[in-house]
C-alpha cells in the first residue's frame, strides 16, 4: 500500500550513502536500484491498488493514476540513464570533462533529481509541486554544471535564471488560485483533487489571469515558445544521460502541471479562452522549433529543439481537450520520453567518439559506431512519427482531433511537423555523409555493455510498443483522462 | 481466320507491292519533265530493285544486328500496315487490324527500326538522319493523329476499313471538312515519305537530307527492301488519301471482276497523285530544317479546324 | 491595536519606498549600492509585514517577517557581497536594450500595464479592500522591475539582484494577497535560498577559475 | 485456400525481409534465399491475384487490432489484386536480378541491410494496395515512404545521394501531409477509418479530392511535384530504381483510383484535372526526359511521361463515366490500367538492364556509352525490347495501353459538351506528340548507349553481367511480350471485350509476313555479304565522338522545343578600359534551366530558409537576450489579458 511512499525513504537513504560513498561501480548501481526501487512499487500500485492512494496529515502527497504514469516514465528513463551511466560518465572521467572527485557529486544529484522528480510528481499540493519542480531545476542545473567547462556553467546559469524567473509568475498565479479557491470553500486550498472539486464554483475571469501566471512558470518548464530558450543550451551542454532526463522527464513536470492545471479550468467557464490560448502558444511552439531546426549543426541542439516541437504538439493537444486528445497526448509523452532517451544515449556515443556535437566533426559514423548511427536513424524516424514506431500512430490521432477543431490548425501543424522532421532529416543526412580524408583513420570509441545495452533495449521497447497496446494501458489512460474531467468519444 | 481475309492479306499485300515503285517512276518522272529533262523510264525503279536483289550486301564491322535485321522488320511491318489500307477491296472482317492507330503505329516501328539502324554503323551520316527523322516525325505526330481523329469524328469509326467504306457508299464530292482534311493528309504523306520541302529524296551526301542518310550504309538486297518499304509507305499513304477523297470504284466485296476494276482505277489515280505529288515538288524549294515546325503547324491548324467544325457542327 | 487607517497609511508609504529602492536598483551601475539597496528594500517588506501583523495577528506574518529577515536582510546580502569581494567586482556598468533612464521611465510604464490590467480583470475582487489591491500591484510591477534588471544588466551577480527583486516583489504580492499554509510558505522561502545560493555559487563560476568552482562545489562533500 | 496463399505469400517475404536484419553478418548464400524467398512468394502472390482477378473474386479479413478502432484490415477485389499482380510480377524480376547485383558491394552488413529493406519495401507496398481501412493503409504508405528513402539514401556517401534523399524526403512528406488531410476529413466525416463510400458528407467531397489528388500526384510525380523523380532515381541502386519506378509510383495511382471511383463521388472538374495534369506531365516529362544525358534520370523523367498517360486515362474515366458512355469509360480505365501494369513492366525491365550497364562500365552519362551491343549483346537486346515497349511498337504491350487511351480519345466525339470535346482533341495531340517524342527518346537511349563505337575507356572494357542479372529481366521482357500479344485474349477472359484490334491476330501475320519475306528475299536474292569498315568521309576508324552523340541526337527537337527549356544565359567580360570600350576577354554560357526547380522549388526554399535563419539568430545564446524576449511576451500577455479574459 505504502510502498511508493517507503521507496522514497530507501532514496533518501541511497543518496545519504551516495554522499559518503567512493566506488564508482557501487554509485551507479546504486542509482539503477533507487529507479527501480520506484518503478517497481509503481508496477504494483498500478495493479493490485485502488487509487487515489493519499499520504501525510493534509494530503499533501498522494498518487493516481496520472501521477503513477508519469512516476513509470519517468523512472523508466532514469533507469535507462543510470544503466548508460556505466561507461559514459567513467569515459567523461577518463576525457577529463569530469573531474573524479566530482563523480559523488554527480551521482547524488542525479538520486536527488531522481527523488524530486518522483515527490513533485506526487504532491498533490500546487505549491508543493510548484516547490519540487524548482528542485528540479536546481538538481538538473546542478547536473548540467558538473562538467569542466565554463559552458557549461553558463548553461546551468542560464537554465536557472530562466525557468526560476519564471517560475516566480507561475507562483503569483498559484497564490491567487488560492484566493480564488476561499472564494468556493472557505479555507481555500491548492490540493488538485479539491481544486477540481470546487473548479465549477470558481470565477472564470480572474481563473483566465491565474492561469496564465500559472502556465508561465510551467510552460518555461516545459520548453514551450518563447520561454524555451534555455532548453537547447542545456541540453546540449550537459552529458547525455543527463539530456535524456532533461528531455524525457523534466520537460514532462512542466507539462503535467499545465495538463492539471488545464484540468481545472476546463471545469469552468474560462474553458474556451484557455482552449485558444494554449493551442496558440502549441502552435507557436513547434513554429520556432521547427524553423530553427533548419540550420542547426549541433546534434544535441536540434534533438533539443525537437523536444521543443513535441512539447507544442502536446500543448496544442491539451488545448483541444476532447478526451482523445488528451489520451493521444499522453500516449505521445511516453514515446517521446522513449524515443529522446534514445536519442540522446545515441548522440552521447558520439560525442564520446569525436568528442564534440557538432555534425561536421563527426566522419564515417556507420563504421565508428553502428549502434549509435542505428540508434540515430531509429530515433529519427520514431520521432518524425514513422510507423512502426509509437509516434506514428499518437501524431495521427492528435492531428485528427486537431483537425476536429479547425482544417487550419490540422494544416499548420501538419506542414510544421514536416518541416521539423525534414530538418531532422536533412541534419542527419549531412552528418552521415560527411567525409575528411584526415580522420579516416580514427581509433574507435570502444562503447562499455553499458551504454549500449540502453539503446539496445529502447530500440526494441520502441518497436514493441509501437504494436503492441496493451489492454492495460488503454484503460490506464482512458481512466487518467476521465478522471481529468475531459470527456469524449474513447479511443 | 477465314478465307475471304486470308486472300485479302494476299492480294493486298502483293498489290500494294508491285504498283509501289510504279508511283515512284512517276514521281520521278514528272520531275524530271518538270526540270526539262527526260528521266528514268517509268520501270525503272522496278530494275533498281531486281538488280539489288542480285547485289552482295556490306556491313560495316560496326555494325550489329539492328543493320540487319532493320531491313526485314521495316518491310514487315509495312506489309502489315499495308493490310490497314484496302487498296482495291475491302474485306468483310479484318479482327480489328485496320484501326486507325495500328496503322499508323506500324509506321512509327518502321520508323524506330530505321532510326536504330542509322544509328548502329556509327557513322555521322547516319546519325544526323535518324536525329531529323525523330524529330520531325515527333512533331508530325499530332497533325497525324488530330487528322485521323477528324476522320474518326466524320465516319464516326476509328476503323480505317468502315471509313473506305462509308466513303466509298457516299457520293459528295465537297464535303468541305474532307476538303479541309486532305490538306494536312497530303502534307502528312509529302513529311512521312522524305519528300520536298521537307527532304529531298535525290540527294546522299547533302546536309539536309533525312530519309536517305539514315540508308546510307545500306546495300545490296537490304538497301533493296528499305527503297521497296519506303515506296509501299508512299503507296500506303496515297492510299489513304484517295480512298477517302476519290473513293470511286473500290470494291466492297470480293469478287474477281470488281477486283480488276477496282484496281485498274486505284492504279489510274495513284498515278494521277504521284504526277500531283512530282509537280508538288518540282515547285517548291527545300525548307531549312528549323522551318519544317512551321509547315507542320499549317497542317496542324487546318486538321485543328477541321475538327472544330465537326465539333460544332 | 493601532488604527487600521493608520497602518494602512503607514503601509502605502512604505510601498512607495519599495517602489523606489526598486528603481533605484534598476539604475544604478555600483555594485555596492545595489546590494544596499536590495537590503534596505527587504528591510521595508520585513516592515510591511509587521504591520500586517498588527492589523490582522497571524503566525504566518510573523514567520515571514522572521524568515525575511533572517535571509533577506541579512544571509544573501552577506553572501553576495563575500562572492563580490572574491570575484573584485564592483561596477557593473554596461545595459542592454535599454539605458538607465529609459529604464526609469519603462518602470513607470510598467506599473501603469499592470494596474491597466488589474484593474480590468481582477479589480472587482478588492472591491472591500483597497490596499490589498494596491499591495498586489505594487508587487507585479516590482516583480517587472527585478526582470528588468535580469534581462538589462550584463554581469551575473546583478542579475541575481534582479531575481531577488523580483522574489519581493512575489512577497509583497503574497502578503497582500492570500496567506499560504505555513509549512508551504516556509518550504518555498528555503526553496528559493538554496536557489540563490546555487545562482550565487555558479556566478562565482562565471567569473573565477575552474579550479576554485568545482572546490566550492564541494560544499556538499566530505572533506577527505 | 485463397486467403492461406496471400497469408502464406506475406509470411515468406516477411521471413525473407528479416532473417538478413536478424543475422545481419550473414554471408551472400544466406542472402540469396532471402531473395529466393521473395521471388517465391511473388509467385504465390501472383497466382493469387490472378485468381481474384479472373474468378472475379472478393477477399477480405482483419488481421490485428491494435486498439478498437486502430486496426490492419484488408480487403482484396479486382482493383487490388491488379495491383497486387503488377507488383508480384516486378519484385520476381527484381528479386533474382538482385542475387547478383546486390554482391557489387563487397560489405556484407550493408548488403543485408539492402535487402531488408527491399523485402520490407515490398510487403508495404503489398500491404498498401491490400489495406481496407485508412490507417493500416497511412501506415504502410508512410513504412514505404520511410523504406524508400532509407533505400535511396543506400549510397549515402555521394554528394547528389544527400541532395536526392532530402529532396525525396521532403516530397514524400509532404505527399503525406495532404493525405494526412485528406483521410482525416474522411474520417471525421464517417466516423470510422474503413474505405468505403458509407455515409461522407457531400460539402467536404471536393476538399478531400483534392488533398488526396495532390498527395496521391505527388507521390506519382505528376507534373509540377514531378522534381523528386530525377534525383532520387539515380542516386538510388538500380534494382531499388525498378521497384521505385515500376511500382511505387503506381500504387500512389491505385491510391486515387481507390478513394476516387469506390469511395467519393466524382465531379466532372476532376476528371478534368486529372486529364489535363496527366496531359501536362506526360508532354513534360518527354520533353526533359529527351534533353537528359544521365540514363537513370532519362527513365526517372520517362517515368513521369508514363504517369502522365495513366492520369490520362484515369481523368478520361472520370469524364466519360459521368457523360454515361459506359463503353467509352471502362475502355479509358482498362488503358489506364494495363499501362500501369506494361509500365510497371518495362520501366522495371530498363532500369535493371541500365543498372546492368551503369555497373558494368561504371559511368552513368550515356555520352560516354556507345558500342555496348558488342560487348553486351543479351543485355541489349533487353534493354532493346524495353525500349520498343515503352516506344509503343505493336504487338508488344506498350501499344495496347496506349491503343486503349488513344481510341478512347478519339471517340470523344460522343461526348455532348462541346468545349469538353476540344478540351479531348487537344490533349490527344498533346498525348501524340508525347507518344511519338517517347519513341525518338528510346531511339536516343538505346542507339547511343547501345550502338556505334564505344566513346570512353570503361565502356571499351565493358563485359557481359552474369546470369541472374540477365535471368531476371527477362522474365520482364519475356512478360512484356507475352502480355502484347495476349492482350485481347486477356481481356476477354477478364470479362472485357473492348473493341480493340485482335492482338495476337496481328503478331501472326507481323510473323507470318516476317518469315514470308525473309523466304522469299532468301530465294530471291543473292547470299553474299562483305565486311566493310563505315564510310566517315575517307577517314579511316575513327573515334567513337565521330559519331552521332546523345546531345548531337536531341539538338533538333531541343531547338524545336527551345521555348520549353528556359535557359540562362551568362556573359561575362572583361575591358582593358574602365569605359568598357576594348575588349580584353569574354565569356559566354548558356545554362538550361530545370524551369520548375528555379521558378517554384527554390523561391519556396529560400523562403523557408531565410525565416529559418531568422529564427536561428533570434536564438542567439544570450541570456539577456532570452530574458527580453520572456519580458516583452510577459507585457503582451499582461496587456492582453483583459482582452483574453
Amino acid at each position: 500500500m505504502n510502498f511508493l511512499f517507503y521507496a522514497l525513504l530507501i532514496g533518501l537513504a541511497i543518496i545519504a550513502y551516495l554522499a559518503f560513498s567512493t566506488s564508482h561501480r557501487k554509485m551507479q548501481a546504486l542509482s539503477m536500484v533507487h529507479a527501480l526501487s520506484y518503478l517497481a512499487p509503481a508496477a504494483y500500485l498500478l495493479l493490485y491498488v485502488d487509487l487515489p492512494v493519499y499520504y501525510l496529515g493534509n494530503r499533501y502527497l498522494f498518487i493516481d493514476h496520472l501521477c503513477l504514469y508519469e512516476v513509470l516514465i519517468a523512472t523508466t528513463v532514469f533507469f535507462f540513464a543510470a544503466m548508460y551511466s556505466w561507461g559514459y560518465v567513467e569515459g567523461l572521467v577518463r576525457a577529463g570533462e569530469l573531474n573524479r572527485r566530482d563523480i559523488n557529486v554527480f551521482y547524488l544529484m542525479f538520486n536527488a533529481l531522481l527523488i524530486v522528480t518522483v515527490l513533485s510528481f506526487m504532491s498533490n499540493n500546487l505549491a508543493l509541486f510548484w516547490i519540487f519542480a524548482e528542485l528540479t531545476t536546481v538538481a538538473s542545473a546542478l547536473l548540467v554544471a558538473i562538467l569542466n567547462s565554463k559552458k557549461n556553467i553558463d548553461a546551468a546559469l542560464e537554465y536557472i535564471l530562466i525557468t526560476s524567473t519564471l517560475m516566480l509568475f507561475s507562483f503569483i498565479g498559484l497564490m491567487f488560485l488560492f484566493e480564488l479557491s476561499k472564494q468556493a470553500s472557505t479555507a481555500g486550498t491548492l490540493n488538485w483533487d479539491e481544486l477540481m472539486a470546487i473548479a465549477k464554483s470558481l470565477p472564470p475571469t480572474p481563473l483566465v489571469f491565474s492561469f496564465i501566471f500559472v502556465f508561465i512558470g510551467f510552460a518555461s518548464k516545459a520548453g514551450i515558445a518563447p520561454f524555451h530558450t534555455w532548453l537547447p543550451h542545456a541540453h546540449s551542454k550537459a552529458p547525455s544521460a543527463v539530456s535524456a532526463i532533461l528531455s524525457g522527464v523534466v520537460l514532462n513536470i512542466g507539462l503535467y502541471g499545465i495538463l492539471r492545471a488545464y484540468a481545472i479550468v476546463r471545469q469552468t467557464g474560462a474553458e474556451q479562452t484557455i482552449s485558444y490560448f494554449l493551442i496558440a502558444f502549441g502552435v507557436l511552439t513547434v513554429f520556432v522549433a521547427a524553423f530553427t531546426m533548419l540550420h542547426q549543426k549541433n546534434l544535441k541542439k536540434i534533438m533539443a529543439f525537437s523536444s521543443v516541437e513535441n512539447m507544442g504538439l502536446m500543448l496544442a493537444g491539451i488545448g483541444i481537450g476532447t478526451h482523445a486528445a488528451v489520451f493521444w497526448v499522453l500516449y505521445h509523452k511516453l514515446a517521446h520520453s522513449l524515443t529522446k532517451a534514445l536519442l540522446f544515449f545515441s548522440a552521447g556515443v558520439l560525442h564520446r567518439q569525436y568528442l564534440s556535437n557538432r555534425a561536421d566533426r563527426m566522419q564515417y559514423v556507420f563504421r565508428l559506431q553502428p549502434l549509435a548511427a542505428l540508434g540515430l536513424i531509429i530515433g529519427a524516424a520514431a520521432i518524425s512519427g514513422m510507423p512502426p514506431f509509437p509516434m506514428f500512430i499518437s501524431k495521427i490521432s492528435i492531428l485528427i482531433q486537431a483537425l476536429s477543431f479547425s482544417v487550419p490548425l490540422l494544416l499548420a501543424l501538419l506542414l510544421l511537423v514536416l518541416m521539423a522532421s525534414a530538418s531532422l532529416v536533412v541534419f542527419l543526412i549531412r552528418l552521415f555523409s560527411n567525409k575528411d580524408e584526415g580522420r579516416a583513420h580514427m581509433e574507435r570509441y570502444d562503447t562499455q555493455p553499458g551504454m549500449e545495452a540502453p539503446i539496445i533495449a529502447l530500440i526494441i521497447i520502441l518497436f514493441a510498443i509501437g504494436i503492441f497496446f496493451p489492454d492495460g494501458l488503454r484503460s490506464m489512460l482512458d481512466t487518467i483522462t476521465t478522471e481529468l474531467g475531459f470527456i469524449g468519444a474513447k479511443p | 481466320m477465314n478465307l475471304s481475309f486470308i486472300a485479302y492479306c494476299f492480294i493486298n499485300i502483293i498489290f500494294a507491292a508491285l504498283v509501289s515503285p510504279f508511283f515512284m517512276g512517276i514521281v520521278k518522272k514528272v520531275k524530271a519533265l518538270a526540270q526539262g529533262r527526260m528521266g528514268p523510264p517509268l520501270m525503272q525503279q522496278y530494275y533498281n530493285l531486281l538488280k539489288l536483289f542480285r547485289k552482295e550486301a556490306l556491313y560495316s564491322t560496326d555494325s550489329s544486328w539492328v543493320t540487319r535485321v532493320a531491313p526485314y522488320v521495316n518491310i514487315t511491318v509495312i506489309a502489315t500496315a499495308a493490310l490497314c489500307v484496302p487498296l482495291v477491296f475491302i474485306p468483310e472482317a479484318a479482327y480489328g487490324i485496320s484501326n486507325v492507330i495500328v496503322f499508323l503505329y506500324l509506321l512509327a516501328t518502321a520508323r524506330f527500326f530505321m532510326a536504330l539502324s542509322g544509328l548502329d554503323a556509327g557513322s555521322a551520316f547516319g546519325g544526323m538522319g535518324s536525329s531529323r527523322e525523330m524529330s520531325i516525325s515527333s512533331v508530325i505526330e499530332p497533325v497525324t493523329i488530330v487528322v485521323f481523329a477528324a476522320l474518326a469524328f466524320i465516319f464516326n469509326t476509328l476503323n480505317l476499313h468502315e471509313m473506305f467504306r462509308e466513303s466509298a457508299g457516299q457520293v459528295h464530292l465537297f464535303d468541305p471538312s474532307l476538303v479541309l482534311i486532305s490538306i494536312p493528309l497530303f502534307i502528312v504523306l509529302i513529311v512521312e515519305t522524305a519528300r520536298i520541302p521537307v527532304d529531298n529524296p535525290e540527294t546522299h551526301l547533302e546536309l539536309t537530307m533525312i530519309h536517305e542518310a539514315m540508308m546510307i550504309e545500306y546495300s545490296g538486297r537490304d538497301l533493296a527492301l528499305m527503297d521497296l518499304s519506303h515506296a509501299m509507305k508512299q503507296t500506303l499513304l496515297m492510299a489513304v488519301l484517295i480512298n477517302i477523297i476519290f473513293p470511286w470504284g473500290i470494291a466492297t466485296e470480293m469478287g474477281v471482276a470488281g477486283i480488276i476494276s477496282a484496281a485498274a482505277g486505284f492504279l489510274l489515280k495513284g498515278a494521277a497523285l504521284s504526277a500531283f505529288i512530282g509537280l508538288f515538288e518540282s515547285s517548291l524549294a527545300k525548307m531549312r530544317f528549323f522551318l519544317v515546325p512551321n509547315l507542320i503547324m499549317i497542317a496542324f491548324f487546318l486538321s485543328a479546324l477541321a475538327i472544330l467544325l465537326e465539333v460544332f457542327r | 491595536m493601532m488604527a487600521a487607517g493608520l497602518i494602512d497609511g503607514w503601509v502605502e508609504a512604505l510601498l512607495a519606498l519599495v517602489l523606489v529602492t526598486g528603481a533605484f536598483i534598476v539604475s544604478r551601475r555600483d555594485l555596492h549600492s545595489l546590494v544596499f539597496a536590495y537590503t534596505i528594500q527587504s528591510l521595508f517588506l520585513v516592515f510591511i509585514a509587521l504591520l500586517l501583523y498588527l492589523a490582522h495577528p497571524s503566525e504566518v506574518l510573523l514567520s515571514i517577517a522572521l524568515l525575511t529577515l533572517s535571509s533577506k536582510v541579512l544571509l544573501i546580502p552577506y553572501t553576495i557581497k563575500r562572492i563580490q569581494k572574491q570575484i573584485k567586482i564592483s561596477r557593473d556598468v554596461e545595459f542592454h536594450y535599454i539605458s538607465p533612464t529609459g529604464s526609469l521611465f519603462v518602470t513607470i510604464l510598467l506599473f501603469l500595464f499592470v494596474y491597466y490590467s488589474f484593474s480590468g480583470v481582477i479589480g472587482g475582487l478588492f472591491t472591500a479592500d483597497k490596499i490589498s489591491y494596491t499591495g498586489a500591484v505594487f508587487g507585479v510591477s516590482l516583480m517587472l522591475m527585478g526582470m528588468l534588471v535580469t534581462f538589462s544588466r550584463k554581469k551575473v551577480i546583478t542579475k541575481i539582484i534582479g531575481y531577488l527583486t523580483m522574489e519581493n516583489g512575489v512577497l509583497l504580492f503574497g502578503l497582500f494577497l492570500t496567506e499560504l499554509p505555513l509549512i508551504i510558505e516556509v518550504l518555498i522561502i528555503i526553496d528559493l535560498i538554496i536557489m540563490v545560493l546555487l545562482v550565487t555559487i555558479l556566478a562565482a563560476g562565471m567569473d573565477s577559475t575552474m579550479e576554485e568552482f568545482h572546490n566550492r562545489l564541494h560544499i556538499f562533500r566530505r572533506e577527505d | 485456400m485463397l486467403t492461406v496463399l496471400f497469408y502464406i505469400g506475406l509470411l515468406l517475404l516477411f521471413f525473407g525481409a528479416v532473417a538478413p536484419a536478424i543475422f545481419f553478418r550473414g554471408g551472400k548464400n544466406q542472402r540469396r534465399l532471402s531473395l529466393a524467398l521473395m521471388a517465391i512468394s511473388a509467385s504465390l502472390l501472383f497466382v493469387f491475384a490472378s485468381d481474384v482477378i479472373y474468378e472475379n473474386q472478393e477477399v477480405s479479413m482483419t488481421v490485428y487490432r491494435i486498439l478498437p478502432s486502430f486496426y490492419f484490415s484488408f480487403f482484396i477485389d479486382r482493383l487490388s489484386a491488379f495491383f497486387i499482380l503488377t507488383i508480384s510480377v516486378v519484385s520476381f524480376g527484381v528479386a533474382i536480378y538482385s542475387t547478383q547485383y546486390i554482391e557489387y558491394h563487397k560489405n556484407d552488413i550493408r548488403n543485408n541491410i539492402l535487402v531488408f529493406l527491399m523485402g520490407l519495401f515490398i510487403l508495404s507496398m503489398l500491404l498498401v494496395v491490400s489495406s481496407a481501412n485508412t490507417f493500416s493503409f497511412l501506415f504502410f504508405w508512410e513504412t514505404m515512404s520511410l523504406t524508400s528513402f532509407l533505400l535511396v539514401m543506400f549510397a549515402y556517401e555521394n554528394e547528389e545521394t544527400r541532395k536526392a534523399g532530402i529532396f525525396y524526403f521532403i516530397m514524400t512528406q509532404l505527399s503525406g501531409v495532404f493525405l494526412f488531410t485528406g483521410f482525416f476529413m474522411l474520417y471525421l466525416s464517417s466516423g470510422s477509418f474503413d474505405i468505403s463510400a458509407a455515409s461522407i458528407d457531400p460539402a467536404i467531397m471536393a476538399p478531400v479530392f483534392l488533398c488526396l489528388f495532390l498527395g496521391f500526384s505527388i507521390k506519382a510525380g505528376v507534373v509540377p511535384f514531378h522534381k523528386w523523380l530525377p534525383y532520387a532515381h539515380p542516386a538510388s541502386p538500380s534494382n531499388i530504381s525498378a521497384l521505385m519506378s515500376g511500382v511505387m509510383i503506381k500504387v500512389a495511382v491505385y491510391g486515387l483510383m481507390r478513394f476516387v471511383i469506390f469511395v467519393l463521388e466524382p465531379q466532372l472538374w476532376w476528371g478534368v484535372l486529372i486529364l489535363v495534369a496527366g496531359t501536362l506531365s506526360a508532354i513534360l516529362g518527354i520533353i526533359y526526359a529527351m534533353k537528359e544525358h544521365d540514363i537513370k534520370r532519362l527513365l526517372a523523367f520517362s517515368s513521369i511521361e508514363n504517369i502522365g498517360i495513366i492520369m490520362i486515362g484515369f481523368g478520361l474515366y472520370i469524364i466519360f463515366s459521368l457523360n454515361n458512355l459506359e463503353d467509352l469509360a471502362m475502355l479509358s480505365l482498362l488503358g489506364a490500367l494495363f499501362h500501369t501494369l506494361n509500365h510497371a513492366i518495362f520501366k522495371s525491365l530498363l532500369f535493371l538492364t541500365a543498372g546492368s550497364v551503369v555497373n558494368a562500365t561504371g559511368i552513368r552519362n550515356i555520352e560516354y556509352m556507345g558500342g555496348l551491343i558488342h560487348r553486351m549483346p543479351k543485355t541489349a537486346l533487353l534493354f532493346f525490347i524495353g525500349a520498343a515497349s515503352i516506344s509503343a511498337l505493336p504487338p508488344l504491350n506498350g501499344f495496347v495501353g496506349e491503343l486503349l487511351i488513344f481510341q478512347s480519345m478519339m471517340q470523344s466525339h460522343y461526348l455532348t459538351d462541346t468545349l469538353m470535346q476540344v478540351l479531348v482533341i487537344i490533349c490527344l495531340a498533346v498525348f501524340a506528340l508525347t507518344s511519338a517524342l517517347a519513341a525518338a527518346c528510346f531511339v536516343k537511349a538505346f542507339g547511343t548507349v547501345f550502338l556505334a563505337l564505344p566513346r570512353s575507356q570503361k565502356v571499351e572494357k565493358a563485359n557481359e553481367v552474369g546470369m541472374h542479372m540477365l535471368l531476371g529481366p527477362s522474365v520482364l521482357a519475356a512478360s512484356c511480350i507475352f502480355l502484347g500479344l495476349s492482350a485481347t485474349w486477356l481481356f476477354s477472359k477478364a470479362g472485357y471485350y473492348p473493341q480493340i484490334p485482335d492482338m495476337g491476330v496481328l503478331g501472326a501475320i507481323m510473323a507470318a509476313a516476317f518469315l514470308a519475306i525473309f523466304g522469299i528475299v532468301w530465294v530471291v536474292s543473292s547470299h553474299r555479304t562483305r565486311d566493310v569498315e563505315t564510310w566517315r568521309c575517307g577517314i579511316r576508324r575513327g573515334d567513337g565522338w565521330f559519331e552521332y552523340t546523345a546531345t548531337g541526337f536531341s539538338q533538333p527537337i531541343m531547338n524545336i522545343f527551345r521555348s520549353v527549356y528556359r535557359t540562362r544565359e551568362d556573359y561575362r567580360r572583361t575591358f582593358f578600359d574602365r569605359s568598357s570600350v576594348i575588349f580584353r576577354d569574354g565569356r559566354a554560357e548558356i545554362h538550361l534551366l530545370n524551369f520548375f526547380e528555379v521558378y517554384i522549388y527554390l523561391p519556396i526554399a529560400g523562403f523557408i530558409s531565410r525565416v529559418a535563419m531568422v529564427m536561428y539568430r533570434l536564438h542567439n545564446g544570450k541570456l539577456d537576450t532570452y530574458l527580453y524576449y520572456t519580458f516583452i511576451t510577459i507585457i503582451i500577455l499582461l496587456v492582453s489579458m483583459r482582452w483574453l479574459a
